[in-house]
């Protein structure tokens, strides 16, 4: 603690901003043979300076983590080529030095922290071995000293019990800790560096604001620089100093990220900012763009954005775009970023979100008490032994023609709520009564019924869909497994459907594997409308696509709702995007909800402590909103669901416990008002404000 | 990586470097044994050689030319009334193993325990002849009432009726055992007793030490009566199979193997020729007479015309000259015995027209496939039931060949379904010893053929002990079998030998030997063998 | 509008459709595209060996035995002047199909099993699952020697009986397939349809769980004509005088064949190591070609 | 843990009872019985000495009341007695199995070594000559039959060069010594050895190519690790971890092909054994045998669950 403080404080004398620590310039790194390769990046250049902290966006496969590992050295050759550029760590090129040189570098001068802290971390060797190990290697400390040092750093990244934590392994930690240990793994030698390569895609939005809180904490304290690589512009937004932009391998885009939000230049930067809701700004109508994003085969001698491009002309396809200066300190590659301007929700297509039609206020679907449990099984003789509360007494209504979200972290039961209301899990207990039937527990011919009028929108887009049928058989799997309408009345219904989701007939008889993530998106759409169903649950629909894709998807969505009469139960954890799609949202958490109500009423007010913390970790694409809103960190992470804590399931971790909370299991109570409508919330300290 | 190898490579040398000192101490003779040598439990010795007579002896030996009788234990022997009852003198001063003195008590003991009924020996029925065995084995006698010790060293036998030949066909396949140590043992028991694996004898050699599956070791007793041995100790190497015999002869891990299992593979002679350290003798007779076997009570067989047919139609010759690359004597008829074969014997010339006008005559339907069923699983016999079959097909009979090990073939012969098949019987010896294969009901190898003609001149054979006598009927059998051919005779067997020179006496011996002998413990002088210095 | 650009780009490439994309990255895999060639030309070979042999397989000739290669017989004649390639040809017949016939066999019971204890579960599997440990307990080979013994050696009981023990390894994979595609989430998806249990399993199970036991099936075949061979070693295969590569590699016992007479071994040797070779090779190539990864998609 | 493999023992109980029932069929469906396989042309039995014999073996008793006997004597700790000789079955084994361990133990040890190192070093110069090579060494390896080896190897190290004994397991007669021992064992050993070497070498090659894509190897690299140390210390240990599995398989089809090998080279191990009960119709020893391979092979597998949680701290049992 005493080493990294008097570290932090020489480097903080130098200032920011006065030299580059890291110069790089004319990065292009190629995979594959010649002649066939992949252009995965195309003349990057750009400076750190000593204690910056400079975001790389873009979305996946533009390149952003390959310019980060080839500075590293961590590609591998073969297959890939660093084919021109220089990288200057102080004025050394890294990527001209021998390997024994750089190693000498990586992991003390410039650590990195990676995506998945599952995988990162090998599984077969103490948590103290490797976070030692480095120590060991660039310092030659004895293990005593490595050990304690590691401890240290332990307790800096907040680890409790860390002497004890040293000997586990990683299984042996739940998701945020063991970012938290790649994050001490990697500063434990002090670097002047830190890559953080999406740290924290992979985790929960309450954790993901712990992690990010944590590195800027440690940035401040140890004087670092920091590269965050991220395909997540809101959440950069809050807390880097400068913005860079990748598209297909080049960067389109840098500036002060002050600037790059207020005074955006480049038509796929503007592109990507229109494609997400705000929390703060006018609901507005998203504007995707078009298309997808290209895989770099060709040659980077045109503008690889132009075929997405409103503004592309015939220049953008016959020259490559340079990066030039485009104000103070800003810079983008674009031939005409000054006749392009943001304005608010501008563009092509550009409308206001479609009037939503007051939900009729009948319920589609009731449930009540909800219960799903999963039996864990022990012992010599296989007794069970306990369960898995996945769904502990969930009651909730879905009106005709609403969309009800259901929102919560992972594990709190939202999916497999959405798939026992589908008859795909078994309820333990409750209700689930469909336009006034009860179909829980039903099977056989009444759950084919149930069938033809509620379907499913999966997560996956590449799990979901058979990879061995064609798109077109897909579509039309409901029809046939239904037994509706003839092989041609079907044929048609199938070319009805591709059109309705806005696919080309042409894709009919392709396979998966052919279609880009959205448009296997659509064609999930397409299945679950097959059959002309009242109700869809979308699980997650578009967690696993790319941000400019996500708003294709989600307009797809709002449009077919008024014109097919349709309700929708939405699961999500994207809470920007359900505020922007849903009438209604009920937040869960650990297999109960905790807080139901109008989306206006949750949002704008809510009232149980997990919402409002939930609600507070949400990043906001707005460097000035990141400073004015309180964030609340929730402490630890969701326990586990086998045991859950008595009384309030949140009381652990909640600001507002008290002793009744570990004891009595609050129940719901209404706060709505004429004007919000129902708003249930099962707080004992509902609507108190936080100390 | 690389340096841990290079560290191996010298640990590596000194491994081969110690396989180059052979540690051979003065005076060991290694020879190969087939397995199942070793059981014995039930007293009859399927591999008569070599292993028991250096332990093991009984009162005479065959004599090493193959022409007489040798006396051991019993220093004479006589009959007063043609071979009705036998008088045996013991030698004098014959101790065994364990210094305990051999006595008549033993012999006595010995026979009895051969005709036991609870032992269950199979060659119980060598003293068949004994007077008061049918008691013995019906169980209204507790011994044989035939055999007596008139003293100490004196030994009577009466058999129920004359057999002069007796000594020389039955009397020398039975050992005598020690009555001090298998005398406490229950008859019942005699088969699982240690005592086969920790044999007490009078002979030239002392039972040391049994491996399962790999040796028996036997050293030097310096007390033998016929003289104290020159080696110092025998090693019994046993293999399984063949190949690793030849391959340890020509390392020379062993000096010897034994002709039990087919003796030297005709195709590896050429090798084992090439080294020098070797005498090959590469047309050892085994008095071994191969032929096909019909099941003449299955109908398609009981025709004679078939099964001349058949031999007719295959090329002996041929198969002799390549196959079996010259090892191998025509034979037309039962007996390897030149002096018990007629001279004016049906040749069955290779004719393979005449075959299939003898097939057309006896309506044979060559639609019908034969099960055919062979033993041997050596690449010679192999290929020559190939040729067969090939022969065989070319006329019409279509033979479907099958490889069985002796407990399937005896279970076909068992139940009747056997339909033909390529067999040998051992009977270097005697003609008589060929009765099994052909006197009406025996079983299980007559196979249903029946000629009291042939039975009646078996029986002539053995009322004397005149060779000239007894050629007179074992020819006049020769000629009816010739004809009559219950099995189709191919050829007499020839088993190519092998030695190490390093042993002297052992080859030059078996250069004497005129043919293989069987299951009967032979005098060998194996006390007289010596390394080569 | 929105894929319009995507869209094109596709139109403009004909689809391979699923087999021509895992065909094409099959041919491009070097090895397996040389393993087909060697296992066409061998598969060709033996079943058209009658037009190629100039001699039958058991035409024997004692006379002219022990030749070595040259003149009328390309590969020299065997211990009774059987022609080497007649015999290498045919017997090839005799080990393909043992290969071919009995993985079919365990093919056909394995998929069975694994598909009743992978979709039913529960007792069934429990059931299922130790028969499997069961016969997977037995050393195969050993209990083919006993099994051999009991209905005696023939090709026809070898393949049958090979078939009937080495089913286990892919009921094995087949369940492990079946409960890894349970949880897939087409199959969720194919279950909210309403697609009823069987069509999910012909539509969506088989066709899915189909490459990798595509894949053990080829490699299974490999090692079944090693079997094979090590059985009609021991003489417990093909009984003379039909051939087999097996039985034929059983003359190199003899010593000096193995040293003089090379030509009775090598050529049944080598075609036992290449047939065995170039399914091993189709077999990787077919891994390749049939990963799940490249079409599911996944990173 | 102790739990599963509590659970693991109680469930093989019914699998070891189908293997017993399974081998005693197969024995006593053997055309002829352990009495027949006795008589030989020399020695032609009557049929009241072969009634005799197999009352005495128990042989006229229904097939059933036979199985319950065996059964019986199980239960007891006793494999029954060798209808040839009458020795006990559990003495034969007991006697013969360390001799087949031995060879199958040092044949298995150096396939894995040898394996696992060429496979690893081939993995980590994936698409160099190197490589190239020893996959396709590989691929030549898996596709030589051991006992094809086997005959190989005596011809080239036996007979031609003369550098070590053509069979046995040391030289007859002679005191035991471990390095004569050993000259006899390198022949069989590498004949089972060589070909699993191969699979082995193809396994840990595949497994380290996975491992090698793995994130945490990346991750140590970042840290400015040295190569061998990533190698060894984070990639080795992942890759071997399949490999049990492997190690697991390999088991059986060791027992099959050392009853080829043992017979090759006159080994003494319980393979031989078994050829001969065969050949012998010695049913209780053939049974025996069955019986403890499978039970081996059996305990070999739960040894598999343990070493992987022992090397993987991921996996527990419950």
């Amino acid at each position: 603690m005493i080493g990294a403080d008097t570290l932090a404080v020489g480097r903080a004398a130098k200032g920011i901003g006065q030299q580059a620590v890291l110069s790089v310039q004319g990065l292009s790194v190629e995979f594959g043979p010649s002649g066939n390769s992949v252009y995965a990046v195309n003349d990057v250049s750009f400076d750190l300076a000593e204690g910056e902290s400079l975001a790389i966006v873009g979305e996946s496969g533009s390149g952003k983590s390959v310019t980060v590992q080839t500075l590293m050295g961590l590609i591998r050759k073969p297959p890939g080529r660093v084919t021109a550029g220089r990288a200057l760590f102080r004025g050394r090129d890294l990527l001209a030095m021998p390997d024994r040189e750089l190693r000498q570098i990586r992991g003390r001068d410039i650590a990195m922290i990676f995506q998945d802290p599952m995988s990162s971390l090998n599984p077969v060797l103490t948590i103290g071995l490797q976070l030692t190990e480095a120590l060991r290697e660039h310092q030659g400390l004895n293990d005593a000293e490595a050990e304690r040092q590691a401890l240290d750093m332990l307790a800096l990244v907040g680890i409790a019990n860390a002497p004890q934590r040293m000997r586990a392994f990683p299984h042996q930690f739940s998701g945020g800790q063991l970012q938290r240990i790649g994050i001490a793994m990697a500063l434990v030698c002090k670097p002047s560096i830190l890559i953080a390569d999406e740290p924290t895609t992979a985790l929960d939005v309450t954790i993901q604001a712990q992690i990010v809180e944590l590195v800027v904490r440690l940035q401040k304290q140890l004087g670092m620089a920091i590269i965050w690589i991220s395909h997540d512009l809101s959440l950069v937004a809050g807390f880097v100093d400068r913005v860079a932009v990748m598209y297909a391998g080049s960067i389109v885009e840098s500036a002060p990220v002050g600037d790059l939000f207020s005074a955006t230049k480049h038509p796929y930067t503007i592109g990507l900012l229109n494609s997400i809701p705000s929390l703060t700004a006018a609901n507005t109508r998203l504007v995707p763009i078009k298309g997808a994003p290209p895989n770099v085969t060709l040659a980077p001698t045109f503008c690889a954005f132009a075929p997405r491009c409103d503004h592309a002309e015939a220049r953008c396809r016959q020259a490559r775009p340079p990066l030039e200066a485009a104000g103070a300190d800003q810079t983008v590659a674009c031939w005409r970023w000054r006749e392009v301007e943001r304005g608010p929700r501008t563009g092509a297509g550009a409308a206001d979100k479609p009037a939503v039609t007051a939900p009729k206020q009948e319920a589609l679907l009731t449930v009540t008490d909800l219960k799903v449990h999963f039996p864990i099984r022990r012992g010599v003789l296989r007794r069970q032994v306990g369960a898995v509360h996945a769904v502990d007494g969930v009651s909730f209504e879905v009106m005709r023609g609403e969309t009800l979200a259901l929102v919560g972290e992972s594990g709190c039961g939202k999916s497999t709520t959405g798939r026992a209301v589908l008859g795909l899990e078994r309820p333990s207990a409750g209700s689930i009564v469909f336009e006034g039937r009860n179909y829980a527990g039903a099977t056989g011919e009444e759950l084919k019924q149930r069938r033809r009028d509620m379907q499913m929108v999966f997560q996956n887009p590449f799990g979901s869909l058979n990879p061995r049928m064609t798109v077109g058989r897909i579509i039309g799997e409901g029809l046939r497994a239904q037994k509706i309408g003839t092989r041609a009345s079907r044929d048609a219904r199938v070319s009805e459907l591709l059109a309705l989701v806005g696919l080309r007939e042409a894709l009919r008889n392709r396979y998966p594997f052919e279609l880009s993530g959205g448009q296997r998106q659509r064609v999930g759409i397409a299945r679950a409308l097959a059959a002309n169903p009242k109700f869809i649950i979308a699980d997650e629909p578009i967690s696993a696509l790319d941000v400019s894709i996500q708003a294709q998807i989600v307009n797809l969505l709002d449009d077919l709702k008024p014109r097919l009469g349709l309700t929708y139960l939405f699961v999500g954890h994207d809470l920007s995007m359900i505020r922007y799609l849903s009438d209604r949202v009920a937040v869960m958490y650990l297999g109960r909800i905790v807080e139901i109500g109008t989306t206006k009423a949750v949002f704008g007010a809510p009232l149980h402590p997990y919402t409002r913390a939930l609600l507070s970790a949400i990043p906001e694409p707005d460097p000035k909103a990141g400073g004015t809103r309180r964030r609340i960190v929730l402490g630890g992470g969701v326990p586990d669901p086998s045991k859950p804590p008595p009384g309030c399931h949140f009381h652990p971790r909640c600001p507002l416990a008290t002793e009744i909370c570990t004891k009595v299991d609050p129940a719901r109570r209404d706060f709505g008002s004429a004007g919000t409508g129902q708003h249930l919330v099962a707080c004992h300290h509902a609507g108190e404000a936080t100390s | 990586m690389r340096r841990f190898l290079i560290s191996l490579l010298p640990a590596l040398a000194l491994m081969l470097a110690a396989g180059a000192v052979k540690a051979e101490g003065g005076g060991t003779f290694r020879s190969a044994m087939r397995t199942g040598c070793i059981e014995m439990g039930t007293l009859h010795t399927t591999c008569g050689h070599r292993l028991d007579e250096t332990v093991l002896q009984g009162l005479v030996h065959i004599k090493w030319t193959g022409d007489g009788v040798q006396p051991m234990l019993a220093e004479s022997w006589k009959t007063a009334d043609g071979g009705k009852t036998y008088v045996f003198n013991l030698r004098h001063g014959v101790k065994w193993h364990d210094g305990t003195p051999f006595t008549a008590k033993d012999v006595v003991f010995s026979l009895n325990l051969y005709a036991n009924p609870k032992v269950g020996s199979p060659w119980a029925q060598k003293l068949s002849a004994v007077a008061g065995y049918k008691a013995f084995q019906d169980g209204s006698a507790t011994s044989l009432a035939g055999v007596k010790a008139l003293d100490d060293a004196t030994v009577q036998i009466e058999l129920d009726s004359a057999k002069p030949l007796w000594v020389e066909l039955q009397l020398i396949a039975i050992s005598i055992f020690p009555e001090h140590i298998l005398g406490k043992v229950a008859p019942a028991d005699v088969k699982g007793n240690a005592f086969w694996v920790n044999r007490v004898g009078t002979g030239p050699f002392i039972w040391k030490k049994y491996e399962s599956d790999q040796y028996v070791e036997v050293d030097r007793n310096p007390d033998y009566f016929l003289g104290a041995p020159k080696l110092d100790r025998i090693i019994y190497q046993i293999y399984k199979d063949v190949p690793p015999i030849i391959a340890a002869l020509e390392t020379q891990e062993v000096d010897a193997m034994s002709y039990e299992g087919g003796g030297v593979p005709i195709s590896e002679l050429p090798r084992l020729q090439k080294l020098d350290y070797l005498t090959v003798l590469p047309k050892f007779s085994a008095g071994l007479p191969t032929y096909l076997q019909f099941n003449l009570e299955n109908k398609r067989f009981a025709d004679v015309r078939v099964r001349q047919a058949m031999l007719y139609a295959i090329d002996r010759k041929a198969i002799i000259d390549t196959v079996k690359q010259g090892a191998g004597e025509l034979l037309n008829t039962l007996f390897p015995q030149d002096w018990a074969r007629a001279k004016d014997l049906e040749p069955y010339d290779y004719n393979p027209d005449k075959a299939k006008q003898l097939l057309t005559d006896a309506g044979w339907d060559a639609s019908q496939p034969v099960d055919f069923i062979y033993y041997y699983s050596d690449q010679m016999n192999v290929d020559t039931v190939t040729a067969i079959q090939s022969y065989l097909a070319a006329v019409g009979v279509n033979i479907q060949p099958r490889l069985l090990d002796p407990a399937a073939i005896n279970q076909v012969y068992a139940d009747g379904s056997f339909q033909m098949g390529f067999f040998a019987q051992g009977m270097g010896l005697d003609p008589s010893l060929g009765s099994p294969l052909v006197v009406c009901g025996a079983k299980p190898l007559a196979m249903g053929y029946c000629n009291p003609k042939v039975d009646e001149l078996f029986n002539k054979g053995l009322e004397s002990n005149d060779r000239a006598t007894r050629a007179a009927s074992y020819q006049e059998a020769s000629r009816i079998l010739n004809q009559d051919l219950p099995k189709a005779w191919l050829w007499n067997e020839v088993r190519p030998l092998a030695f190490n020179n390093r042993i002297v006496g052992l080859a030059q011996h078996f250069k004497q030997q005129p043919l293989v002998i069987f299951n009967h413990p032979v005098y060998n002088e194996v006390e007289k063998w010596e390394v080569a210095k | 509008m929105t894929d319009a650009a995507l869209d094109m780009t596709i139109a403009a490439g004909a689809s391979r459709g699923l087999w021509g994309e895992a065909a094409r990255r099959f041919l491009n895999h070097r090895l397996a595209t040389l393993g087909l060639i060697m296992l066409a030309i061998i598969v060709l070979a033996c079943v058209l060996a009658p037009l190629i042999a100039h001699y039958g397989p058991n035409e024997i000739d004692l006379r002219g035995h022990n030749q070595p290669p040259g003149g009328m017989h390309w590969l020299g004649t065997d211990g009774t002047g059987r022609d080497i390639f007649a015999r290498i040809l045919y017997g090839g017949r005799i080990s393909l199909t043992v290969g071919f016939v009995a993985v079919a066999i365990s093919a056909a019971i394995g998929i069975f099993i694994g598909c009743v204890a992978g979709y039913f579960g529960g007792k069934v599997d429990l059931l299922l699952m130790g028969l499997i440990d069961m016969v997977l307990t037995f050393p195969r080979l050993v209990i083919i020697i006993a099994f051999v013994a009991v209905v005696g050696p023939s090709i026809f009981n070898t393949m049958v009986v090979i078939g009937l023990l080495s089913w286990p390894s892919i009921a094995r994979l087949t369940r492990g397939e079946i409960l890894a595609l349970r949880n897939q989430e087409f199959i969720l998806a194919a279950r909210s349809l309403g697609t009823s249990p069987p069509v999910i399993i012909l539509e969506h199970i088989l066709p899915n769980m189909l490459s990798p036991i595509l894949v053990a099936i080829t490699l299974d075949v490999a090692t079944v004509i090693l079997l094979e061979a090590s059985l009609s070693f021991l003489g417990l295969g093909a009984q003379a005088p039909a051939a087999s590569w097996g039985n034929m590699l059983r003359d190199a016992r003899t010593l000096s064949i193995l040293e003089s007479q090379p030509w009775m071994w090598i050529p049944p040797g080598a075609m036992i190591a290449m047939a065995v070779l170039s399914i091993n090779f189709v077999g990787d190539g077919l891994r390749d070609a049939l990963d799940p990864q490249h079409i599911m998609g996944g990173k | 843990m102790l739990s599963y493999l509590l659970r693991k023992l109680l469930l093989s109980i019914p699998v070891l009872f189908g293997v017993t029932v399974i081998v005693f069929a197969i024995a006593h469906a053997m055309p002829g019985d352990a009495v027949l396989a006795m008589i030989t042309a020399e020695a032609p039995s009557s049929e009241e000495l072969i009634a005799m014999r197999r009352g005495e073996l128990g042989l006229d008793q229904p097939v059933y009341i036979q199985y319950l006997h065996w059964i019986g004597q199980i239960l007891h700790g006793n494999l029954g007695r060798s209808f040839v000789n009458g020795r006990s079955v559990g003495d034969i084994i007991v006697e013969r199995l360390p001799m087949t361990l031995e060879l199958m133990g040092v044949a298995l040890l150096v396939a894995f070594v040898i394996g696992t190192t060429l496979g690893v070093i081939s993995a980590l110069r994936q698409y160099k000559l190197t490589d190239y090579s020893l996959t396709l060494a590989g691929f030549v390896g898996v596709s030589i039959p051991d006992f094809f080896m086997g005959l190989l190897l005596v011809y080239v190290f036996a007979l031609e060069l003369r550098w070590l004994p053509s069979s046995g397991i040391s030289t007859a007669g002679e005191n035991f010594s471990l390095l004569d021992n050993l000259r006899h064992l390198v022949l069989p050993a590498a004949a089972l050895a060589l070909f699993r070497a191969a699979i082995f070498m193809r396994y840990a090659r595949a497994g380290m190519l996975e491992v090698l894509n793995q994130s945490y190897m990346r991750t140590a690299k970042a840290k400015g690790l040295k190569p061998r140390t990533i190698t060894l210390r984070h990639g080795l240990r992942n890759a071997l971890i399949p490999l049990v599995t492997v190690f697991g398989l390999a088991l059986p089809t060791l027992f099959g092909g050392s009853v080829v090998i043992e017979t090759i080279f006159q080994w003494p191990g319980i393979g031989l054994m078994f050829i001969d009960s065969v050949v012998n119709r010695d049913s209780p020893v053939i049974m025996g045998y069955v019986l403890i391979t499978a039970i081996i092979v059996m305990l070999a597998n739960l040894g598999t669950d343990l070493a992987y949680s022992v090397l993987d701290p991921r996996v527990s049992y419950d």
